[in-house]
Formats: structure tokens, C-alpha cells, sequence
């Protein structure tokens, strides 16, 4: 029920898998989104004195990038080890 | 949700999309923890070397343990009051 | 339209009442997460010295939620006052 | 939207997409208020009683009658504006 | 693949148009969400001393409304000016 | 994600999900900004007349095109440490 054949190729289409596959895209999305909104809120003064990235700021969004990417790494690890079962990040 | 007025094809059907989301579920809350982590434990960017990375993993550490108990007992208290509340006895 | 034919068991599957059941069921999520986050802001302080919740944090929690789920009701019986048609909370 | 550029099938189609959207579009306003008007007036958790349970409730019920009224009107400066700036007269 | 006959209308649905319309109306909804939200958050003091909308807290949302919609209309130009296909907003 | 576990056709039909995903992330994206700059920009609701809307105009361009450098930032390093982290060479 969940496969169906793809005319042009031949090749059947596992419908569960397509749907994993858009759930975990979703996620990658998802934490972009959520990295660029914490990093804004830690890095980017709300007072706009020019529309270019300064030095200061560039190298902060750098790091934070980094920090965000390493807290997701230990929630990811800590959870595969609990559950035995998490996200492959 | 009363399952009862649904007919057994339909329940299937339910099932399979529960156990769909079940897994987007965690992916969102997977994400939020991240977060919320983040935001609460890492606040120090002046420097490449994460030169308090013990203290901030072990604070990373400490929140997630945190959060995770701690939605586990909104999990609880959410099914048992929402029970008593929403649905109320037949 | 909306309906179709389960080949094992012969009975329809009225897919509107599915798009509700799934909606009413996205509400629930939406409101564990709500409430999850809003009660973690009320609760639990930003300063992690321990990993387990103490009983300070259990007992607001606890609170918490059950008040959470009052406004929830409260809100509910408002709204079908007006409209005449909220959903069943 | 400019609707006239879709077919009488293709505008079936989006009214149905339409009425069903909004019955989520309602659970999420619904959930909104709630979160915004538990947040706003629920402060106390010292006690299990809800002793001033009466002057929250008042607060809740202000705060969702005003919030309610904000959204409408909301709406109803989104659709003069939005139709002004954003369609223009064809 | 995208297109499908209309039995009672015999005419074609296109499904990509289609999707770009949800899509289109999804960033209405979420526009109009963020006004309610931001718009709350700049006119309507949190503490609750009656359930209508004052003079001024009603002045305050029609000019808000309006400013809101003045930044989206200068972003819309912004971005339709760098990518040259922004929303038609 | 990795793409070697798919056969074409599912190749085919990922592509075109993400380009329709693209699209509403776009949109996703506008509005955050528009959110983002009306929010650290537009405080004065005391006048009709944008009596400051040059001041107000240039703050929101200058907002608006440093988040757009800041996301292309993010999204710059999140390739590049992402791949690092997450992938590693197999």
C-alpha cells in the first residue's frame, strides 16, 4: 500500500521512507532556522547602525554556529544513548 | 479523541498516521531541547576555545536531564488531569 | 470523494472525519508543547545545578499544569458560548 | 490571491482546502489565546488551592475577551490595509 | 503528473499551482499571526482591568497594523529588488 | 541525509519535494524578517503620520540587510561544521 511503481523508471517508490526522509529534512530545516534565530538574539545588537556584519559580529555568529552544532551533538548523543534509538545526528 | 466512533478501517488508519507523527514528535522535541539548552547554558562567544567547555557541557548535560524529566512529568499530569477534565467518565 | 474503499475490511474511510481527527489531534500536540514550555519558564530555573528535578520544581510543575489546563477550560466554555461551535474541551 | 487566473475545478478545490484549514487555523488561534492569557495572569503556583481563584478567572476572561477584540480588529485593519497596499485597484 | 481531469467539470487541476496557492495562503495566515502577536505585544498592557479594547490600546493596533504591513511592503521590495522574484507582496 | 540509499525514481521524487519546500521556506524566511525588523525597529505608535519614517525606514533596511548577511552566515558555517560534525567522511 505504501510502495507504488514509477512509471518512467520502473522502480517502485517506498512512500514510508520518501516520508521519513521529508521528516528528518524537515528537522535539518527546522534547527537552521532555529540556530539563525538564537544566534541573531546572541549576536546582532537591535540598535542597526549599518546593514553590513562588523568584525565582532561575523566572528560571534561563527562560534555561535559552532556552540549550537556542538549542544546539538551531546542532546543527539545523550539521546541515542537513553533511547538506543535517536536521530542519526 | 473518542475512538469509538470510528470503524476499523478508519482506526487503521488513524494508527498509521499517529505513528507518522510520533517521529516528526520527537524530531520537534529533539530540536527544543537543543534550544532551549543553547539559549540557557552557552552565553560566553568570546573565545574560539570553548574554554569552559566542562562547565558548559556539564550545564548542557544538566539542563537536558532536566527538560527530559521534566516533560515526562507534564506528560503524566497533562493525561491524568486532561483525563479527569475533558473527557470525564462516560 | 472524500470517501474510499478498504480492500481488507470492506469499510469506508471517511477522510474528512480522518482530516479532523488528525487536526484535533495536532491541537493536542500543540498544546503539550505549549504547555511544556510555558510551565519550564514558570518552573524551572535557568541555573542548572542539578540534573533532577527537586521538589520544588515537581510540586509547580504539577500546579502548573493542572492551572494550565483550567485556563484551557475556561477559554474552551468562553469560546462555545460565542461561536456555539468550539472544539469538545 | 487573485483568483480570477484558476478554473472553476481549481477554485473548488482551493475553497475545499480553505474551510479545512480553517477549522486548524480556529485550534490554533484557540491555543494561542490560551497560552498567552495563562502566561499573563497565572503567576502564582505556592499554593494548590487556586486561592485567588476568583481574580485569575476574572484576569483569564478579561484577558480572552481582549484578546479576542484585538484579533478581530487586527483582521479587520489587515484586510483595509492589505487590500490597499498589497492588490491595489486592477 | 500534476494534473488531473475534474470529473464534474472536465477540467484540469493543475496540483503545482495548486500547492503554490496553499503555500501563498499559509504565508498569509502566518503574516496575519505574527501582527496579532507583535501587535498584542505592543499595545495590550498585561494587566487585565477590563475586557475591551480602550481608546487608545484601539488607536495603538490600527497604527501598528499599519506599520506592520509598511515594513513588509519595504522588505517584499528589498528582496524582490535582490533575487528580482520575491512574493508579490 | 544520505542520498545513496535511494533508487532514482525516489531521488526524483525527493527533488521535488524539496523544491516545493523551498518555496514556503522562503516565505517562512520574509516574514521572519519582517517580523524580526518591525519588532527592534517600529516602538512609536503615537503618531498616525510616520513622523520619523526616514529614521524608522533606515533602520529597518539596515536590519533587514544585516539579517539577510547574518543568515547566509549561519547557513555558510551550518554547511560546513554540519558536514564536519554530523557526516564525517565515510
Amino acid at each position: 500500500m505504501s510502495f507504488f511503481m514509477n512509471s518512467s523508471a520502473n522502480q517502485t517508490v517506498n512512500m514510508q521512507n520518501m516520508a521519513m526522509a521529508e521528516q528528518e529534512l524537515d528537522m535539518f530545516t527546522d534547527l537552521f532556522n532555529r540556530i539563525v534565530s538564537s544566534c541573531h538574539e546572541k549576536c546582532i545588537p537591535k540598535t542597526y547602525i549599518e546593514g553590513d556584519l562588523n568584525k565582532g559580529e561575523a566572528v560571534c555568529i561563527d562560534r555561535c554556529v559552532a556552540k549550537f552544532l556542538e549542544v546539538n551533538k551531546s542532546v543527539g548523543a545523550k539521546l541515542q544513548q537513553i533511547s538506543g534509538a535517536g536521530p542519526n545526528a | 479523541m473518542d475512538f469509538t466512533q470510528f470503524n476499523d478501517a478508519e482506526r487503521k488508519h488513524l494508527q498509521r498516521m499517529m505513528e507518522q507523527k510520533q517521529m516528526s514528535d520527537f524530531f520537534k522535541m529533539y530540536n527544543t531541547i537543543v534550544d532551549r539548552c543553547f539559549n540557557d547554558c552557552i552565553n560566553d562567544f568570546t573565545s574560539k576555545a570553548i574554554s569552559s567547555k566542562e562547565a558548559s557541557e556539564s550545564c548542557v548535560s544538566k539542563c537536558m536531564d532536566k527538560f527530559m524529566k521534566h516533560a515526562e512529568r507534564v506528560n503524566q499530569r497533562y493525561a491524568e488531569v486532561g483525563a479527569e477534565m475533558m473527557g470525564g467518565p462516560k
